[in-house]
């Protein structure tokens, strides 16, 4: 792989130990992929505090360790400067706030708040959420990105045109550290291009719709790059959002286009390029009903738990919320919690959202989800959600039975205990 | 295809270097990180995968490539960590995910084989893989 | 115009008296502009709450009457329904936080929380900043919206490729009822091509640059639409958020095109589509220093105040302030206050920014600016900032000096209370 | 063009319905709403306009259209509470802002003309808007 004068110097110590021990980490990396070269970046997003019991271990030795070990996969502990390249953390293990509702140890919350002053002290900007780019990080057309978290990868890709591969704890925080990523993958135009095609025969619309659309998406394609078109409508981040993070969790969908509404698909030749579909795929009704179906793994019709917000939900979202469960009580038996990134939490607690699902009985979470931190409310058997992904990922992750469905079916079910679903 | 005393040689390309020998272990499906190994024990954990309950820990690894979550690589990292990381990984699907994995779980790993590794090999062969040199040598196993 | 079935029907009060006055009040605008049509919309923002003393009066009377005259334009006062459009509330005229410091009266921020309880309610995410794409509101490509604040639309046509105009404040309440908006301007492709081109010869790459270059730009090219090429390196949110307020602010500069880095811009042709560049100007190392000098409207090097964050910081920019300041004072004559959105200071506290540049003596301020509140610190007669809007603006509007340079020369300048400058 | 005795004639098209009549003030600099203009007596404000220090209330204002930030619809809005609007209002550059604000303040408006309004009309001439009819009428003033 080339290196520029700049990079040797970096991987020959001109930027310290662990400028050096990343550069080295990116060399591996890069030939591994078969990468010519490497690409500047200065858009990082990755996983860099200490906050799962795995790794309080290392964290007793130092945060510096923490880094070497587990972001620079790098025997030695070296010390970690500030660094090179715009850095944030995504989702985390612990709910800052809301930790003891979560049965979380304070030992684990103090640990997680030590890492985040030291990575916060070297330039990582604490958005703890697995959706920075509801948090002001917003890659521009074409922006070169080292960004972890799947469904923020499609999103990056797919909605705003910018560019990123999937990225790994280790080869983001080289990345941080360098302002480097290998030159691979979806880096390169030509690598962006459609290679399949989805045909939309039924109306989709809202965000169950999208979602089932994403899972259907994800299913037949697998990492493939889809073109969608049909009977789409209401297409915006929320839609975007969970269409994404479905067609990444059933399939490995990094990239897709959406004709006159993803910025890489004026139209479907635009979108396809020298590309043609290798596939055609067509969802109907009957494809609707059976990934409803496939989404659910429930038997138990009475509920326990609700979780709302994954991917991390918007102002708006949270404003629905709150709109539906204003002047409602939720049954005794159901804990409903809703997910929002932090600093939304605060948008959403001045425009008195999060007042009126508290007086309902629901909480407003952050910084984590059930499936990353594995708490849950104690003794929970059922769980609803309106997530594709996390009807995909909870059940097993927590050893629960799950219903999938429209935020309303969560709602009514909130309010009643039972899950009667959509259709 | 490999034979019971002639080693099949398959040729590759080198993703991590070094070199390793062992039984191996294969599957047409691709492996996820989280939720789908037990990085303790180094065993498949995902329910409706055809190795599930199986441990490739000390084991050529052969498998099409990476599923799954962005920690892939730190949870095969971890399985080095725990003493139970697979002997080395032959896989066939390059992507961010299997790339990195490979090179923090530093075990000899390679792709773009000239042969069908899935034809070529079958769980409890005997397999050296010399990622230096690029090769790859299969001894079908007697059961085989 | 033409009407839909259910526009009509919102007109003649199908939807109550409030959707029946912003139908009006749209069919009066669509057809003062000659629109054919009107469009859906679901994403507004501008401004629904009271917060300065001209409102007073009318807010003592009730907020359905403040939303009735001002954000209708209706002489009846009307029940303001639940909104019918996603919508959110931009920058606004108190710092909810730090209003004491402001020098604002008691009773004005309890008329901005009051009239903030009541958007709130029905539906107004309370985002209060000037850059809602920061906060989580990121138009999807195509997306149509209506939304005030130039900085803004400028940002949401061109960086990210959704589609508004510059709206007021009557026609985003009468969108926000309705979902509607004139189909006319920026929502229609032809419209959206560039007929100017600016070739930039001198390298481009800083905030400083950015801004001088956005200021050019608007000089020359008015409200027309610019396509820029050349020497342009470091293009991000931050840069595209700083050169698009500074062409909205010297000139009228609501869409452009950087080939490569804006998404209806894969090349200058594409930029253009059928049009030509009706006018091509230079940008060299002379119109930058031109640009640089034009910007300053001070004559006395001793500084009393530092305005960073027009448009509102991205958390990027505050946590590069807090590293300038880390382990130093300002200068006891200079009060430096660094504006961000709300939702963004949760973070910069969680990332010890806010510790560090309170620590220096500075201020963290947020939902409103010293341009649009008219509230400085007291006895402040010389200030510099790093906007190139606020400086064209806040001078003649808070009657002061003003210095205009790099954050480099700004804290500089407030750790020794003396401006030196960039050149 | 219009003379001493004979009104001069221009058509053009109805922005908001209405007659009015009165003094022409004419510039052919676009005007701010925020920092361009002060809403209680509705007077020119900003430093550089031409006609900065004068106040179009109740005249015929005669200019190129908006400039500034996207509250001039609301700062027009205002000079009509508080009974210092235009008496109607003729501009070239239709825009949002333009379009909104000569609609919230409540005037006869008209755009898109037959001739040069800037050549035809001065500050001083009598003019009468007939907004319906798309038509105004301009006479001269002795001193122009
Ligand atoms: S990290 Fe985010 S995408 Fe879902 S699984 Fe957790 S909410
Ligand atoms: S509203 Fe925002 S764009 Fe500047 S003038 Fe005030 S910070």
């Amino acid at each position: 792989m080339q290196l520029t004068d700049t990079e040797k110097a970096m991987r020959d110590g001109s930027g310290g130990e662990a400028v050096a021990a990343a550069m080295d980490l990116l060399i591996r990396y890069g030939e591994a992929l078969g990468a010519e070269r490497l690409v500047e970046t200065d858009n990082v997003a990755g996983a860099f505090n200490a906050s799962t019991p795995s790794v309080r271990k290392i964290a007793e030795r130092g945060m510096d360790e923490v880094f070497s070990r587990l972001n620079l996969d790098s025997d030695r502990t070296v010390e970690i400067p500030r660094l090179a390249a715009r850095t944030c953390q995504l989702i985390t293990g612990i709910d800052d706030q809301n930790w003891a509702l979560q049965g979380a140890d304070p030992q684990m919350i103090e640990m997680q708040r030590a890492s985040e002053a030291f990575v916060g002290q070297r330039g990582v900007n604490l958005m703890a959420t697995c959706t920075p780019y509801q948090v002001g990080n917003v890659p521009t057309f074409g922006e070169h990105c080292a960004w972890m978290e799947s469904s923020a990868v499609v999103y990056c890709n797919g909605a705003l045109g910018g560019r990123t591969n999937v990225e790994g704890k280790e080869s983001t925080g080289a990345a941080a550290l360098t302002g480097r990523i290998p030159y691979w993958g979806y880096h390169l135009t030509r690598n962006r291009y459609g290679n399949r095609h989805i045909r939309v025969d039924v109306p989709v619309r809202s965000m169950l719709d999208w979602g089932l659309l994403g899972y259907f998406t994800g299913e037949r394609v697998e990492e493939n790059i889809p073109v969608l078109e049909g009977a789409l409508a209401g297409v915006d981040l929320v839609t975007l959002k969970h269409f994404g993070a479905a067609a990444a969790s059933s399939g490995g969908v990094e990239m897709y286009h959406i004709p006159g509404h993803t910025p890489e698909a004026r139209s479907a030749e635009d979108a396809f390029g020298p590309n043609r579909a290798e596939e055609q795929h067509v969802y109907d009704a009957a494809a609707r009903k059976q990934m409803y179906e496939t989404l659910q793994s429930a038997t138990d019709r009475k509920v326990d738990f609700i979780m709302l917000g994954c991917p991390h939900n918007s102002i708006e979202q949270v404003g629905r919320i709150a709109a539906l469960l204003d002047g409602k009580r939720l049954h005794p038996d159901v804990a409903l919690w809703v997910h929002t990134p932090r600093a939304i939490r605060t948008v959403a607690e001045r425009s008195g959202y999060v007042a009126r699902i508290e007086a309902a009985g629901g909480k407003v979470m952050s910084d984590t989800c059930p499936a990353i931190s594995r708490r849950l409310p104690p003794g929970v058997r059922v769980i609803a959600t309106d997530s594709a992904k996390q009807a995909h990922y909870l059940p097993a992750i927590a050893k629960v039975q799950g219903w999938f469905g429209s935020l309303d079916a969560c709602i009514e079910a909130g309010l009643t205990g039972i899950w009667t679903g959509d259709f | 295809m490999p034979t019971l005393s002639t080693p099949t040689l398959i040729r590759g390309r080198r993703v991590v270097g070094g070199r390793a020998e062992g039984e191996a272990l294969v599957t047409t499906q691709t492996i996820s990180g989280w939720g789908g190994i037990n990085e303790r024990d180094g065993s498949i954990i995902e329910r409706r995968h055809e190795l599930v309950g199986q441990s490739f820990a000390g084991k050529i690894l052969v498998f099409p490539g990476a599923k799954g979550s962005s920690g892939w690589s730190a949870f095969f990292h971890m399985t080095r960590i725990n003493g139970v990381a697979p002997a080395a990984m032959l896989f066939t699907r390059t992507t961010t995910k299997m790339a990195l994995g490979a090179v923090v779980t530093r075990v000899p790993a390679m792709t773009d084989f000239d042969a069908d590794i899935f034809e070529s090999i079958r769980t409890g062969d005997h397999v050296v893989v010399d990622a230096e040199a690029g090769e790859i040598h299969v001894t079908r196993a007697r059961a085989n």
